[in-house]
């Protein structure tokens, strides 16, 4: 039986996070996992719209929910994977209810647009939250074709998923388990990552380098510490910062880290006996291939694209151009 | 104004008295404009005279009441002042001085439900007018009554063999009346046994409370129940039955020597959760220590052998006086009792919960009762400070106060004893391995006496204090120095910066909680928990130690967390309030109770399965039901259930409770943003 | 409980009443009246070293009327939305929000010392406003353009993988409704001005 | 300004001796604030409330009623409320068939510690009556109440239930 659920991917997951889509596309049909698009979602935001106006940047994140609700049909859970979106519906819900002025303003401002959302409508799940407590582990075991034996992983959830967690949905805001019980029921070795809820850096590789380059370096030298093959994340802003900023992490400190991140879909899709090539494997920088190996798993690097990437449309803002990228143009 | 369908007929002379009570009332009530408004308004119903004045229970404010009745004939009285919790009595025995039955007074509460509670003056002044109104309805159809008084039962049942229990106890057995002591462990002691020394003064926890002990297994007046659970509470004030599950302890109590065979002779060790805090062993036949009072053992039934296996039975096989029983099996007692004092203690939270400070993951992280059995001469490690492995002394040690207190995802409250608890362990540890020791606390509190001169001593010893709660403590090492240690992360906030202090130990002076049950404790004996789950007390300053149930009172850490000395003197102090009930031998109840008119009875019999207390009895040959009222409590449900309105109950009857809904309606509501400011 | 409407007698100083105004402009309810200075919040902080101030000491800064000083501050352009501070403190204020409005009441005051942060906020808040999804490439060049042009080069190859493995859109998408969105987020701006 | 506005209604709440009074006494001591609109009346136990009490509250003048007692499990007179309990619920159905909003009258439980609560739900329930506006009593035309016209409160049935 399917269960069926409105779901809110997040700009991420078409772009700097398409493993992550791609594995969770090739798993959802054998979790029995039935995912409904909400249809012309918006971005959330993600830290920046709130920390410049309140009200447009609740109004931003409600236009989704209003969008759902219309479209929810019996369905009353809405599943983000990306742990900042996944924050941001859950706090527009909530604070729409704690704050009742709140509630009135971004109502106000999407009945412009012709929507409403009644704070309350609607749970906000977690991805992992779904699969861990309604498909459940078993359900996931009963799956596992190839366990996972012999890779040694650090879980990593980052911050916004067991934090500040409204709802209580989470075993623990500083050391939940969720995802070690899953990666455990994959047959990988788990390590007790205790850095496993500690920031990532978050947007600060964009404004303070020096300050997420040591966050950044935290992680890895923690889970390199523990012998990790590689880390495992539920959210794509980690994973970016882990595996996009690791090279100039290195630069910045003269270290020689190589830990791989993937996302904790890419290996329930390995167990499950998927081709590692549907479930975005070769898509990380720092390369998986050699930890993989180990446990018998041969990924093809990914092949560059065949074509230049086509630019279909002339308009939007001007285009800047990247100095190595100059020839392409 | 309406139409009062029941009539001042009697032609009642009614005295009004509102009280300023100095401006905690007259600061949101219009007074004077109140009581001219009775004198005046309320003519008609009866009342006579009116008066305002500035402390209606100050003994001129009595006085007036006292020379009304006198001098103007009056025949009730209303006093409109705080709440009849606080002051009801005052009033009625003014009036019985005035020469008036006592119970033909009502007291209005215009404080608690009016002046404190409402900001708008013009509103409260108009609810204040509405609540005399009721009282005046009200009192006209009061009747004179008389107090019941009921026996004491001179035994006394003291729940809890902890410090405060065995005060409790001592006082009152000296006093040569019989005391029924239940602990729901092996033997008394509580967590004072658990403890090295006791804070400020140093001395040995052993050593001033064994003697006690010891004084409370031998006292001829004393019946020492441990071992043993309450199950049971009947009766009231003055005569309660409790029963007492005694559980099996599987000895001889006639036999048993008390020589300790059997425990060196058992093959079974189980981590001790109890009195060693996890840190240490037992066997499966035990006594907690070696000072327990009574000396006997109890088998351990689930950890034991031969109860499990069917096989072994060393103990038995060993002890000289074959006081080894097996057979034996849980008794049910049941004693009578005047009164019960429960002194039932306190658990320590569970460091646990708090997940940030690694307590269950980080072998070094202690609780503050785990570090008590560390540093106990007769603890585990003979009073070693040592870390988890048992041999290595820390050279760094960090004392972390507040865990689980003063914190909204936890208790709200201080645990009061957490700061002195801290200092203690700091001077114990820099006394015996000389390590470094910082304190982490938010405010260091030692209000009591000598408190501060330890925390003065402690300082001048080189303990380092810093000022933050922490917010980390974990093993991943990231700057040098860190390897391998536990790293105390905090904001030191004297200094305004992150700090991450490297420590081999650390120490959680966890807060103090209500036991787990303490709710269904509180239910059998009929009182009530506070949110936070204590007990609650009569008066939070005027009556620590009696509770809103006549004849049950609370000592000790039962009642909020709280030191030794202050648990002592719980003890004592409600040990004094049943003596003083034990010597007047017998006790005046409100005289609230039901009662049934023959005449009007008609046997239907629906009272009698409505009745908790089985007060009601049916009369088979006259088809009647009577109410005893020694048992009825008078809580009036079999008032409101009798279909023939036979029953009717003294103070609150239907015709006061009617009367008094007419005079709270007699007038409108004023709507605040009308009303004229005073 | 509700944040509580704090009346007094008129301040002298109007910047006596920051706290309020804080906890007024905050989503949710801030609690910000209730902090006891612990520190829980400096400690917890991953990145109170780059702080110019812990939480902690803002708040107090904050309750003394230290209005320029408080929106001059780096610390809330610093905070991370780690929310390790909000979980773990004590009196439960909603430290990670307050954070969020110091930005804005910085931004419209024109406080801030860097511009750094608040031209990334900005920026990317354009590009939702105008595409309804975020544009990663468009951001990071932009952003990186006028904030780190010397970090180009070394960002190249990372750039370069983004695109090759098809991480990063080098066109923005645009959603449907964004005219709906337009409209919404104009009558939004519109009421947190209070009009 | 609309008649909810202006409307200032008049609510008679019963209580309990040993909970909801104390409940209210502590509101007092610790000075919470609540809507003036509400008048106590003490009773030993929420089991002492007869029905006829609310109707003559009712036809008296009142646009609300408040009961409250001790929380189920916890009643000083051991499990008195739960009869408080089944005669509200059969009181709902009697105001229902006399035409009245069964929402005037309203069954609190609060403990001797929950002043804030008892407080908070005193508010909450004036701003209820407040939408319900003024009642308007059924009246025989000779001003007198239910109860005394033999309005069926049939308190039998209590106990088949």
């Amino acid at each position: 039986m399917s269960q069926k659920y409105l779901y809110y991917p997040g700009c991420s997951m078409e772009s700097s996070a398409k493993a992550y889509n791609d594995s969770l596309m090739a798993i959802k049909d054998s979790l029995g996992l039935a995912l409904e698009e909400i249809h012309d979602w918006n971005c959330c935001g993600a830290t920046e719209y709130v920390g410049i106006s309140t009200t447009p940047a609740y109004a931003l994140i409600s236009r989704n929910l209003a969008l759902a609700y219309n479209q929810s049909n019996g369905m009353d859970t809405v599943v983000a994977p990306c742990s900042a979106c996944y924050l941001n519906l859950a706090k527009a819900d909530h604070y729409m209810h704690e704050r009742p002025a709140l509630g009135v303003r971004v109502n106000k401002a999407l009945a412009a647009g012709g929507l409403n959302y009644d704070p309350g409508s609607l749970k906000i799940r977690h991805l992992l939250d779904v699969i861990i407590n309604d498909i459940g582990l078993e359900a996931v075991q009963a799956k596992v074709t190839r366990p996972l034996h012999g890779l040694r992983v650090a879980p990593y959830l980052g911050c916004m998923v067991p934090r500040p967690d409204y709802e209580k949905r989470w075993s623990d805001h500083e050391y939940p388990d969720e995802l070690d019980r899953l990666l455990k029921i994959l047959g990988a070795e788990v390590i007790d990552f205790p850095l496993k809820t500690h920031c990532c850096g978050g947007h600060m590789t964009q404004i303070s380098p020096s300050t997420a380059f040591e966050l950044i370096r935290r992680l890895i030298d923690s889970a390199d510490q523990y012998k990790a093959d590689m880390m495992v994340t539920l959210c794509p802003m980690c994973q970016m910062n882990l595996d996009a900023y690791q090279g100039e992490t290195n630069h910045h400190f003269h270290t020689n880290y190589h830990m791989p991140i993937m996302f904790f879909t890419q290996l329930i899709g390995l167990a499950f006996g998927k081709d590692p090539k549907d479930l975005g494997f070769g898509k990380e920088l720092v390369d998986a291939r050699q930890a993989l190996s180990r446990i018998g798993v041969e990924v093809p690097e990914e092949a560059p694209p065949a074509r230049k990437p086509k630019r279909t449309k002339k308009q939007g803002l001007p285009m800047p151009v990247m100095p190595g990228e100059e020839e392409e143009s | 104004m309406t139409q009062h369908s029941k009539p001042n007929d009697k032609k009642e002379r009614i005295g009004v008295y509102v009280c300023h009570c100095g401006s905690n009332i007259a600061g949101t009530v219009d007074v004077e404009n109140v009581s001219h408004w009775a004198g005046e308004e309320l003519k008609d119903r009866g009342v006579v005279v009116s008066r305002d004045y500035k402390f209606m229970c100050s003994s001129l404010g009595q006085e007036l009441i006292e020379q009304d009745i006198k001098e103007q004939g009056l025949t009730r009285v209303v006093v409109a002042a705080c709440s009849p919790h606080l002051h009801e009595k005052t009033f009625r025995t003014a009036t019985e001085r005035g020469g008036l039955n006592p119970y033909l007074c009502e007291l209005c509460s215009i404080r608690e439900q009016v002046s404190w509670v409402h900001t708008d003056k013009a509103a409260a002044t108009e609810k204040s007018k509405a609540v005399i109104s009721g009282a005046v309805e009200r009192v006209i159809h009061n009747e004179p009554l008389e107090p019941l008084h009921v026996p004491i039962h001179e035994a006394t049942m003291v729940v809890g063999g902890g410090i405060a229990g065995i005060q409790a106890a001592l006082e009152i057995a000296d006093a040569g009346h019989p005391v029924y002591m239940v602990e729901r462990e092996p033997s008394i002691g509580g967590h004072m046994a658990q403890f090295d020394k006791t804070f400020p003064t140093l001395d040995c926890a052993a050593c001033i409370l064994t003697p006690r002990m010891v004084s409370v297994g031998t006292h001829p007046n004393i019946h020492l129940l441990t071992w043993s659970e309450v199950t049971r509470v009947d009766g009231y004030v003055g005569n309660f039955t409790v029963t007492i599950r005694k559980k099996a302890r599987f000895i001889n109590e006639e036999l048993c020597t008390g020589c300790g065979i059997c425990q060196e002779k058992c093959p079974k060790k189980v981590i001790d959760e109890v009195y060693e805090a996890g840190l240490g062993y037992r066997k499966a036949v035990y006594t907690p220590f070696p000072q327990a009072v009574p000396k006997y053992p109890v088998i351990d039934k689930p950890n034991c052998t031969y109860f499990q296996k069917g096989t072994c039975k060393a103990c038995e096989k060993f002890c000289p006086t074959g006081a080894i029983d097996f057979t034996q099996e849980d008794e049910v007692i049941t004693v009578e009792v005047g009164n019960i004092i429960l002194a039932t203690g306190y658990e320590l939270f569970d460091p646990r919960r708090v997940t940030q400070y690694g307590y269950g993951r980080l072998a070094n992280v202690f609780s503050s009762l785990e570090f008590e059995r560390l540093s106990n001469a007769a603890g585990p490690t003979d009073g070693n400070i040592v870390l988890r492995d048992g041999v290595t002394v820390p050279k760094a040690v960090g004392i972390i106060h507040c865990v689980g207190s003063r914190d909204r995802n936890f208790n709200n409250y201080c645990s009061v004893i957490c700061c002195m608890q801290g200092l203690k362990f700091a001077h114990l540890v820099k006394e015996r391995t000389g390590a470094t020791v910082y304190n982490f606390y938010i405010d260091m509190r030692t209000a009591y006496k000598a408190y501060d001169e330890f925390y003065q001593r402690v300082l001048e010893e080189g303990t380092l204090f810093v000022r933050g709660k922490v917010a980390e403590v974990t093993d991943a090492a990231r700057l040098p120095g860190e390897e391998g240690k536990l790293i105390i992360q905090v904001e030191d906030t004297l200094v305004g910066k992150q700090r991450r202090i490297p420590v081999d130990m650390v120490v959680l002076s966890a807060a103090l909680e209500p036991r787990k049950d303490a709710d269904d404790v509180a239910k059998m004996f009929g009182i009530s928990c506070s949110a936070d789950g204590w007990f609650i007390e009569k008066h939070p300053k005027l009556d620590p130690v009696a509770t809103m149930t006549e004849g049950i009172f609370i000592a000790g850490c039962v009642q909020g967390p709280k030191d030794i000395p202050t648990s002592v003197a719980q003890g004592a102090a409600a040990s004094a309030r049943v003596l003083g009930r034990i010597e007047q031998g017998e006790i005046a109840l409100e005289p609230v109770r039901a009662s049934i008119n023959e005449e009007m009875c008609s046997g239907c019999r629906i009272c009698n399965d409505l009745c908790p207390f089985n007060a009601i009895l049916f009369h088979e040959d006259r088809m009647v039901s009577e109410i005893n009222p020694a048992l009825c409590q008078g809580c009036g449900t079999c008032v409101a259930a009798c279909p023939a309105g036979a029953i009717s109950g003294t103070g609150f009857s239907n015709e006061q409770i009617l009367a008094q809904i007419e005079g709270l309606l007699l007038l409108n509501m004023v709507h605040p943003t009308m009303a004229v400011p005073a | 409980m509700t944040t509580p409407e704090i009346t007094g007698p008129e301040d002298q100083n109007p910047n006596l009443r920051l706290l309020e105004e804080v906890a007024a402009a905050t989503a949710g309810v801030s609690r910000l009246e209730m902090c006891i200075q612990c520190g829980t919040c400096g400690g917890s902080c991953p990145s109170s070293a780059d702080m110019d101030h812990t939480p902690r000491m803002l708040f107090a800064m904050i309750r003394a009327g230290m209005r320029e000083a408080v929106l001059r501050s780096n610390t809330p352009w610093m905070c991370v939305s780690c929310y390790h501070c909000v979980v773990r403190c004590p009196q439960d204020v909603h430290i990670a929000d307050v954070m969020y409005t110091l930005k804005s009441m910085a931004i419209q005051e024109k406080l801030y010392k860097d511009s750094t942060a608040p031209d990334f906020s900005q920026t990317f808040v354009d590009m939702v406003e105008n595409y309804g999804r975020s544009y990663e490439f468009g951001l990071a060049t932009r952003h990186y353009l006028k904030h780190y042009p010397l970090r180009l080069p070394s960002m190249a190859p990372m750039g370069f993988g983004m695109l090759s493995k098809r991480r990063m859109d080098i066109t923005p998408k645009r959603i449907e409704g964004i005219d709906q969105l337009k409209t919404i987020l104009d009558r939004a701006k519109q009421l947190e001005n209070g009009q | 300004m609309t008649d909810t506005e202006t409307f200032e209604p008049i609510i008679i709440g019963f209580t309990c001796n040993w909970c909801s009074y104390r409940a209210a006494d502590l509101a007092g001591t610790a000075r919470v604030k609540y809507a003036p609109n509400v008048r106590l009346i003490r009773l030993m136990c929420s089991g002492r409330l007869d029905p006829t009490f609310v109707l003559k509250a009712l036809s008296g003048g009142a646009d609300g009623v408040m009961i409250t007692g001790c929380h189920p499990g916890e009643c000083h007179y051991l499990e008195q409320n739960y009869k408080a309990l089944r005669r509200y619920m059969l009181l709902k159905r009697t105001l229902a068939q006399l035409g009245i909003e069964p929402g005037r009258v309203k069954l609190v439980w609060a403990s001797a510690a929950e002043g804030v609560h008892l407080a908070a739900e005193i508010t909450k329930l004036v701003e209820e009556i407040r939408a319900l506006g003024p009642l308007n009593w059924p009246t025989a035309g000779d001003g007198t109440f239910p109860g005394e016209l033999g309005v069926e409160m049939n308190t039998h049935e209590e106990v088949a239930a």
